[in-house]
């Protein structure tokens, strides 16, 4: 029976990703990220791995965060979200429905996934359970959202339980490699969000420019 | 002296080649623009042709002339066999040259006047007259298949040329069958040379011969080797282009077609089929023969006297000469014992009848251009050859005691009472062609030493003389008994009595429709040409539904193939769910590999 | 197949390991310097791109004559595993001169194509040699880590490539690139993790021998699969391929469609071969998404309307000849393998070049008719001989038609079809090659019309003629002397 | 060795040529000129060196290997010789012939350059030693002949050369799945091997008789055997040098020539025999010559009608091999010889019609032959030649032909040559009576006039020269070194057990 403070880090976790993916107003769920990435950094430091956190924190809270808002189009001065990103909300309506349908993908990736770590035998403490509902919950995001910025939260959050299930299933000789993983997956997971937002921002100054409102809508999959 | 060999068939094409090298000459000088060049085509050089080939038969001696580069192997020879067959063809084409240059006397002066056709038709006969002889020269000479079917094939397409020589539509309906039949009797005769050197690798006629001996299935090359040549040798039922052709073409052609040209047909046959061997087995191929022949030489006696023009009652008359001639050599090959003393009278028959058919040819001419001689002198002579034909006197007389005196003692002496009454026929034919010589009679207009009638008279004497110049056996002149001359010469008398008789009955009823039914030239002809215009029709129709049905398969495949094409390019829609659903289809793929994974 | 892959614990170790770094790392340099040069001529180009080649050279003395190297990088408790072999050597020959191939084209076609901004002209460079150096990477690693590090480098920098034309088309297809990208990272992150629990370790040669068949394993390299076939355009994963081509620039595309889709092919191929050697269901099932591939793609590659679509539809489909080595290695008798071994290296090859050749001929066309569509291809024939010729010399690779390498390779795949008796794969190949020859006589169709109206036109210059034109003449006669990769591919440390 | 490189400048003397030829400028018609002749001859003088050296008993074989198991190799025997020789002989009469047909006509580089392509892959496929550069060559015949084929680039050239290559391309697909079958079965087999194949046993035959109908299927696609010959007639819009190298000795012959290989050197013709294959390549054979020869009867054009009368004489060589005996297979090599020359003869004429009076159908050749009396001449030589008449070549064929149908116990060939032959007649002689025996109807353009004689000098000349060939080749048969000297030679030296 994992500790009760490792039990409550868990669910703080899982709160806040479900939150950052499901919440329908963008910036609420962009500020939910970040407090989110503050908490992943808080597990690390609080398994020992300081230089993981301190990463964490500097890439997946900060950097991260800033490149979301700056997608949304808000600095400091400007407090309110500009270009196409001005509706808050998915296009896509959510029913429940189409969120079933795109949960199956989800479960299908977690039920391989079970078996797998089932096989692998029990791991300690709630890392693990911990990340693979982040990854559940961060699939599941992805396949019902069109949303680019969205995909992009529900990417960072699928990352984080990789992230969360490698070291929890690293053993200690191969510690070393996991970090190496570990560290590879959060730069590549920031630059992958610092070019969708640049992105983003450079479709809506081209936008803005001919005036054409066509094709993207932010949602280009 | 193989030279001459080699000189005798080769000359005819030198003298083509000379006419046409010094037209070529003659155009380019000229230009094309400028006027038409005067050219003599028909000149002494040209005459020469058949010079060699003449020098040749005369030569004393037997030659050979073998050649490993020519062809698959040439071997060309004179022999005893070809001798007399090679001097009466070298001896008719000669004269034929002279009398051709005098029946076309009036297109070589058109066409030094710059008329087209004229010159035209002139240039085309000057070019083909020498290849025909050279084909006729080459097949008598040739021992290997390959030269002697050149020689038959070089005659037979080159001979289209003369026939067709008058233009018009006539001469293309003659010179149309000609070709037909020509070539159904070289596809025949293919056949039968292909199969039968095939099965002993053969390459010259005596080894064809043995070859179809001994072959398991001889009896049909021969047949087809008899079909193949009797389409030149107017096997009944083959010859329907003998009637056609003859009176399309020019006098000349007529002449040596008739004289020379179709007994090459019967030169195939003695070359080919295995007579006088025992062991053959061809018996009843002979008897096919033998029948034919007698049938074609009655048939063509009746349809002969039904016609009009007088080339075309001679036509008939050299069916039905041929027809007896044909019953001989079915003889030979039905009693092979008897061929070797057969062959002889075979060949003065031939000779004879190419001589006398000549004259009589030459004779049409003469008698719408005659001489100014005086009609007594010129009749009797145009009725020399006639009555020499119907075996009543000279040649005819000696060449029918010959075959008398061959078959009398053998189990063939039947034969004899057929070709007899068959005589009958030849007779009311040559009175028939005589008559209507004389009803179309021209008034005299050139003299006795123009080439014409020189020609003729040559001809007619020659003709007459067969025998005494002829070398066609060992035996020498047989000379007919005096008791036997009227049994020999009965036929002709019948033959005589009943045209006067016919004539009488003609002339009673003049005025009203002549009694004897008029049946077109080339009779069974129009049967054939309605039955194969039937069955081109058929074909016709088979092909064009055959095409309609190709065109709607290939129609509805294109219809197809656009139908699959936008239905390819509808399938670009789908396009859009790979995007859209890329991620469960990842998974799907990734689920589907760990199945795999799972189970295998 | 460990030691045809040059993973054989017996491999002597590299003696001088610089050669290594020199050859990941001149390109980056090279990068770096044409970010601050912004080289607007061919020839500075030509001679700095020499460099690589050279060092290139380098490695190649270093690996003569042995059967391929190994190599250990220390990196505190780190570790990192190296490998070169003939396979390595080829495919590192390859990348180098595709790459090259591109940098050399890339001024001309900056200066000539009148879109091409200058901001993204500035990017150009350095992508480019960060792109060559994670390429190197991929061949050289062998472990776990490396091959992420460099599949996460090239795929982001093959999106940045993408996207530098900035036009709004190519950032939509971008960003979806992207984004379907990242997802195929995470997949395989996920794969590597489970690994990483199973046995503890990353380095291919300890995971070959360690792995043991079991759930963790197949759902590890489900998930590694499934991950990179999203990034090599795999049939039915290829959806952002078509698109991110349309508009991207030609040596970019040249470039990705030669060689980026490959390195994600030969993570998985190398995976299987060490991992689930004997899974044959799979394979087969891969081989299946094989014949799809081929099929779809040639079909859309034949009904598409622009001449890069089809350059690009055309991709997918050669990769489903690619994707064929799947069924053919894996739980297959050493005859089929060892044919199978070399016709796929061989198709990569001749894919890569005649790829590139043809994405730069193409380009050429475009360039100098004005038109992306076919049927402004119209009397090319007469107007640009030469970039047609390079065309066509890269689409008889491309179809199979000797005297090309991609002949040789379809020879030898077909071969091992046949041998082993794989009726489906015989006929995915064959009607592969009917198909690849229907879109591309498609294009020489219209080329050769007479009665097109004169429309205008412009000359491009020679030398950007003169590299399609070398490239598609080396995938065209390297069909004949194909011993010489075959022998480099055995040579050295191949030999199974 | 050093003899090893021989075939391969004889290779290179065309295949060098052609860029050379693409590089050249559109303009420089005189230097393209005299390239492609001098490469032309230089051709021919390296053909006539390695004949000798063949009859010395010199080994000419160039190799090296691909891949493990495949190997590229030249090799010099018998019938590649003679198809080499066939083919540098007309390509030199041919490109004779273009340069005065395309004389100021658009696109002359791309012509020649692709034209020289094409000789150098009919020259490959004479000296190829194995399947494998056997098949190298022949797929790059296809692709060098199609440019050639839309050359006019109008859109019936464009829909011809769609079905040409719908046609070839599979068939050569075809044969490339077969090859490899065979390489995956016995590994590389190099042409006169035959042994390799025979010593498999008895339960190889029946693999053995599927792949035999494989490759003949692919092959048979070039060779035009009815039902795969749709391709041919429709090729026709090319221009006349092109269709008269298409049908004389390239394409079509190419697919001949391969049949040829395959039952005499990749088989062994004692092989076939005995896997019964011989009968179903006769009665193939047969159909196609009946067939092409009725087809050929209904076309009112002249090249359509050349055409179908190619499907129809190419089959004389299949009929020929499949006639089990010395003189089927003599029949069947010589021809190879003697179709390419009088076809090509054909072909000329035809071209020389068109280009001189502006002629395509038949009904207008009427007294053509007096405005061009020595075109017509070749003509009837190359017509009386297919028809099969002596002295020319044709003659020499059906003879064998004939002789192999008795030999091989089939003498019902001997009446479908002689149908055949009466066929053949009945569509040439029409047009013969038509040039030599019809009044024209009014006048020729006299302002299309090409040259001094009846026509350029360039055009006239290989017509001629061919045609002599045609006559020589015929008369001559027996001389050394005459094509069936050459055929006798092979068939009874190496392909007869």
């Amino acid at each position: 029976m994992p500790p009760l403070e490792e039990t409550l880090l868990a669910a703080a976790l899982l709160l806040l990703a479900a939150l950052s993916l499901f919440d329908r107003h963008l910036v609420r769920a962009c500020s939910w990220f970040v407090t989110f990435a503050l908490v992943v950094a808080l597990a690390w430091a609080r398994l020992g791995l300081v230089w993981l956190a301190l990463l964490e924190l500097v890439l997946g809270a900060l950097l991260t965060g800033a490149f979301l808002f700056h997608a949304l189009g808000m600095t400091p001065l400007v407090r309110r979200p500009r270009g196409f990103f001005a509706r808050w909300h998915d296009p896509l309506p959510l029913t429940w429905r189409l969120a079933l349908a795109r949960l199956l993908p989800a479960l299908v990736v977690l039920a391989m996934l079970g078996v797998a770590l089932a096989a692998l035998g029990e791991g300690v403490g709630s890392l693990r359970p911990a990340g693979f509902v982040l990854l559940g919950l961060g699939l599941w995001a992805f396949a019902l959202h069109r949303h680019l910025l969205r995909r992009l939260l529900a990417f960072n959050v699928i990352g984080t339980g990789i992230f969360l299930l490698l070291m929890s299933l690293a053993e200690p000789a191969a510690l070393p490699a996991a970090h190496g993983l570990v560290i590879t997956g959060l730069v590549v997971a920031l630059l992958g969000t610092a070019l969708g937002a640049l992105l983003v921002r450079r479709l809506e100054a081209l936008e803005a420019r001919h005036g054409a409102r066509a094709r993207t809508h932010g949602h280009p999959a | 002296m193989s030279l001459l060999l080699a000189l005798a068939p080769l000359w005819p094409l030198l003298v083509m080649l000379n006419a046409g090298l010094r037209l070529a000459l003659a155009l380019s000088r000229s230009g094309p623009r400028r006027g038409r060049p005067r050219l003599e085509l028909l000149d002494a050089v040209w005459l020469s042709a058949p010079l060699p080939a003449l020098l040749l038969a005369l030569w004393p001696g037997e030659l050979a002339l073998s050649m490993q580069s020519w062809m698959l192997g040439g071997v060309w020879q004179l022999d005893a066999m070809r001798r007399p067959w090679l001097l009466f063809a070298a001896l008719l084409w000669l004269l034929a040259g002279g009398y051709a240059r005098g029946y076309l006397a009036d297109e070589r002066r058109r066409a030094r006047a710059g008329e087209g056709t004229a010159r035209r038709r002139l240039t085309a006969f000057a070019l083909l007259w020498p290849l025909t002889l050279a084909g006729n020269l080459l097949l008598i000479l040739a021992e290997d298949i390959p030269s002697f079917y050149l020689g038959f094939v070089t005659m037979t397409l080159a001979a289209y040329g003369l026939v067709v020589h008058a233009g018009g539509r006539e001469a293309r309906l003659g010179g149309f069958s000609y070709l037909v039949l020509a070539l159904v009797g070289e596809g025949l005769i293919l056949m039968g040379l292909l199969w039968s050197a095939g099965s002993a690798e053969a390459l010259t006629l005596s080894g064809l011969r043995t070859a179809i001996a001994e072959a398991e299935q001889g009896l049909w090359m021969a047949t087809l080797l008899w079909l193949g040549f009797g389409v030149k040798a107017g096997v009944v039922g083959l010859h329907v282009w003998l009637p056609l052709a003859h009176p399309v073409a020019p006098t000349p052609a007529s002449a040596v077609l008739s004289g020379v040209m179709v007994k090459a047909g019967v030169l195939g046959w003695l070359s080919t089929l295995p007579l006088g061997v025992v062991e053959a087995g061809l018996a009843p191929l002979g008897g096919w023969i033998t029948g034919a022949g007698l049938a074609g030489a009655f048939v063509a006696a009746v349809l002969g006297v039904c016609q009009r023009h007088p080339k075309a009652v001679l036509a008939y008359s050299s069916v039905s000469q041929l027809g007896m001639l044909a019953s001989l050599v079915g003889v030979g090959l039905s009693e092979p014992s008897l061929w070797p003393a057969l062959l002889a009278p075979v060949t003065l028959f031939a000779g004879h009848h190419g001589m006398t058919k000549g004259a009589l040819f030459f004779g049409v001419g003469v008698s719408e251009h005659p001489p100014r001689l005086p009609a007594w002198l010129i009749w009797p002579l145009l009725a020399l050859p006639a009555l020499s034909l119907s075996g009543a006197l000279a040649s005819g007389l000696i060449a029918k005691s010959f075959m008398k005196e061959v078959l009398y003692e053998s189990a063939h002496a039947w034969l004899l009472t057929w070709l007899s009454l068959a005589a009958v026929g030849s007779t009311l034919l040559m009175a028939r062609a005589l008559w209507r010589q004389w009803r179309g009679r021209g008034e005299p207009c050139m003299a006795w030493y123009a080439p014409m009638p020189l020609a003729w008279l040559s001809a007619v004497l020659a003709a007459a003389a067969v025998p005494l110049w002829l070398p066609f056996g060992e035996a020498g002149i047989p000379w007919p008994a005096p008791g036997d001359l009227l049994g020999l010469v009965w036929p002709a008398l019948v033959g005589l009595t009943l045209a006067g008789l016919l004539l009488w009955v003609a002339q009673a009823g003049s005025g009203r429709r002549p009694a004897a039914p008029r049946w077109p030239a080339g009779d069974l002809w129009w049967g054939y040409a309605a039955a194969a215009g039937w069955a081109a029709a058929g074909l016709a129709r088979a092909q064009a539904a055959l095409e309609s049905r190709g065109q709607r398969l290939r129609a509805r495949l294109v219809e197809v193939e656009h139908r699959v094409i936008d239905w390819l390019d509808g399938l670009a829609h789908a396009e859009r769910g790979f995007i859209h659903f890329a991620v469960p289809l990842a998974v799907g793929v990734t689920a589907l590999l760990l199945l795999g994974l799972w189970l295998g | 197949m460990i030691e045809r892959l040059g993973l054989s614990p017996a491999t002597a170790p590299l003696e001088h390991q610089a050669a290594l770094w020199v050859v990941l790392g001149l390109p980056l340099l090279l990068g770096a310097l044409g970010a601050v040069v912004r080289p607007a001529r061919t020839w500075p180009v030509v001679v700095a791109g020499m460099l690589p080649l050279l060092a290139l050279g380098w490695l190649f003395a270093e690996v003569a004559g042995g059967a391929g190297r190994s190599a250990v990088t220390e990196f505190g408790p780190l570790t990192l595993h190296w490998r070169i072999n003939g396979l390595t050597l080829l495919l590192l020959l390859l990348s180098g001169v595709i790459a090259l191939a591109s940098a050399i084209y890339a001024p001309a076609y900056l200066r000539e194509d009148v879109e091409a901004s200058s901001r993204g002209q500035a990017w150009f460079w350095p992508l480019l040699g960060l792109l060559s150096s994670s390429l190197m990477l991929i061949w050289l690693a062998a472990d776990l880590l490396l091959l992420y590090i460099g599949l996460e480098l090239m795929g982001l920098t093959a999106v940045g490539l993408m996207l530098l034309p900035g036009k709004a088309e190519a950032l939509v297809a971008g960003l979806r690139y992207l984004l379907l990208a990242l997802v195929g990272s995470l997949a395989f992150l996920l794969g590597v993790a489970l690994l990483l629990g199973a046995w503890g370790r990353l380095d291919l040669a300890g995971l070959a021998e360690a792995a043991e068949p079991g759930a963790p394993l197949w759902v590890a390299v489900a998930l590694l699969s499934g991950g990179l076939l999203l990034k090599a355009a795999a049939f039915p994963l290829h959806a952002w391929l078509a698109p991110v081509h349309a508009s991207a620039w030609i040596p970019v595309s040249a470039l990705h469609a030669g060689l980026v889709i490959k390195a994600s092919f030969f993570i998985a191929l190398q995976l299987w071969l060490l991992l689930v050697p004997a899974a044959a269901l799979a394979a087969w099932a891969m081989g299946g998404l094989a014949g799809a591939a081929v099929i779809w793609g040639g079909v859309m590659a034949w009904r598409s309307v622009k001449l890069k679509e089809m350059v690009a539809w055309s991709t997918v489909s050669q990769l489903g000849y690619l994707l064929l080595a799947f069924p053919l290695l894996v739980g297959t008798g050493s005859a089929v393998a060892d044919l199978a071994w070399q016709g796929t290296w061989l198709q990569l090859a001749a894919h890569g070049l005649a790829k590139a050749a043809m994405f730069l001929a193409a380009g050429n066309l475009i360039l100098a008719t004005g038109e992306s569509r076919v049927e402004g291809l119209a009397g090319a024939s007469r107007r640009f001989p030469i970039s047609l010729l390079s065309f066509g010399m890269a689409a008889i690779s491309l179809v199979g038609l000797p005297p090309s390498m991609g002949f040789t390779a379809k020879w030898l795949l077909l071969h091992a079809a046949l041998a082993g008796g794989h009726w489906p794969w015989v006929a995915v190949l064959a009607v592969g090659t009917l198909l690849s020859a229907a879109y591309v006589f498609r294009i020489f169709r219209y080329c050769f019309i007479e009665d097109a109206p004169e429309y205008e036109f412009r000359r491009v210059p020679l030398g950007m003629d003169a590299i399609a034109l070398l490239l598609a003449l080396a995938a065209l006669l390297l069909g004949l002397a194909a011993a010489w990769p075959v022998t480099l591919l055995r040579g050295a440390g191949g030999e199974p | 060795m050093s003899q090893g490189w021989l075939p391969v400048f004889t290779l290179a003397t065309s295949l060098l040529v052609a860029p050379l030829i693409l590089l050249l400028p559109e303009r420089a018609g005189r230097a393209r000129a005299v390239v492609n002749l001098a490469a032309a001859v230089l051709k021919l003088l390296l053909v006539a060196l390695l004949v000798l050296g063949f009859y010395q008993g010199r080994d000419y074989t160039f190799g090296f290997t691909v891949v493990e198991g495949v190997s590229f190799l030249l090799q010099v025997d018998a019938l590649g010789l003679m198809f080499a020789g066939l083919s540098s002989l007309l390509w030199l009469a041919t490109t004779v012939y273009a340069i005065g047909y395309l004389e100021d006509s658009p696109n002359r580089k791309r012509f020649f350059g692709f034209f020289s392509l094409c000789v150098a892959s009919t020259v490959g496929i004479a000296l190829a030693g194995n399947l494998f550069t056997f098949l190298l060559f022949y797929e790059l015949l296809t692709l060098s002949t199609y440019p050639l084929v839309v050359h006019r680039g109008h859109d019936k050239a464009l829909a011809a050369g769609k079905v040409y290559l719908r046609y070839t391309l599979t068939g050569g697909l075809v044969l490339l799945l077969g090859v490899v079958a065979l390489h995956a079965l016995v590994g590389d087999v190099a042409f006169g091997q035959r042994e390799r194949l025979a010593d498999l046993g008895p339960e190889a035959h029946p693999m053995l008789s599927v792949l035999f109908l494989v490759l003949l299927l692919g092959l048979g696609v070039k060779a035009a055997l009815v039902p795969l010959h749709g391709w041919l007639p429709r090729a026709m819009v090319a221009p006349a040098p092109v269709s008269a190298l298409l049908h004389a000795v390239a394409v079509v012959k190419a697919g001949a020539f391969g049949i040829v290989r395959l039952v005499y050197d990749v088989y062994g013709i004692s092989l076939v025999h005995e896997l019964g294959l011989l009968t179903l390549l006769s009665v193939v054979a047969t159909v196609t010559i009946l067939y092409g020869s009725v087809k050929a009867l209904s076309q009112q054009e002249l090249k359509p009608r050349l055409a179908y009368s190619t499907v129809s004489q190419v089959s004389y060589i299949v009929l020929g091999i499949s006639l089990f005996g010395p003189f089927g297979t003599i029949a069947g090599l010589v021809h190879l010889m003697h179709q390419g020359l009088m076809k090509v003869t054909l072909f000329y004429c035809a071209g020389n019609y068109a280009e001189e009076l502006g002629i395509h159908r038949i009904e207008d050749l009427d007294g053509a032959g007096r405005r061009m009396p020595l075109t017509s001449m070749a003509f009837t030589v190359g017509a009386l030649g297919m028809i099969g008449l002596p002295p020319i070549a044709g003659f020499i064929t059906k003879w064998y032909l004939g002789m192999g149908a008795v030999q091989a116990g089939m003498p019902w060939v001997i009446g479908v040559i002689a149908t055949s032959s009466l066929l053949n007649a009945a569509y040439f002689l029409p047009i013969l009576h038509r040039l030599w025996f019809r009044q024209g109807r009014g006048r020729w353009p006299e302002e299309r006039r090409l040259g001094r004689y009846e026509t350029s000098a360039w055009l006239l000349l290989p017509t001629a020269a061919t045609a002599l060939f045609s006559i020589l080749v015929g008369l001559l048969a027996g001389v050394p070194f005459s094509p069936l000297d050459l055929a006798t030679f092979m068939a009874t030296k190496e392909y007869l057990p």
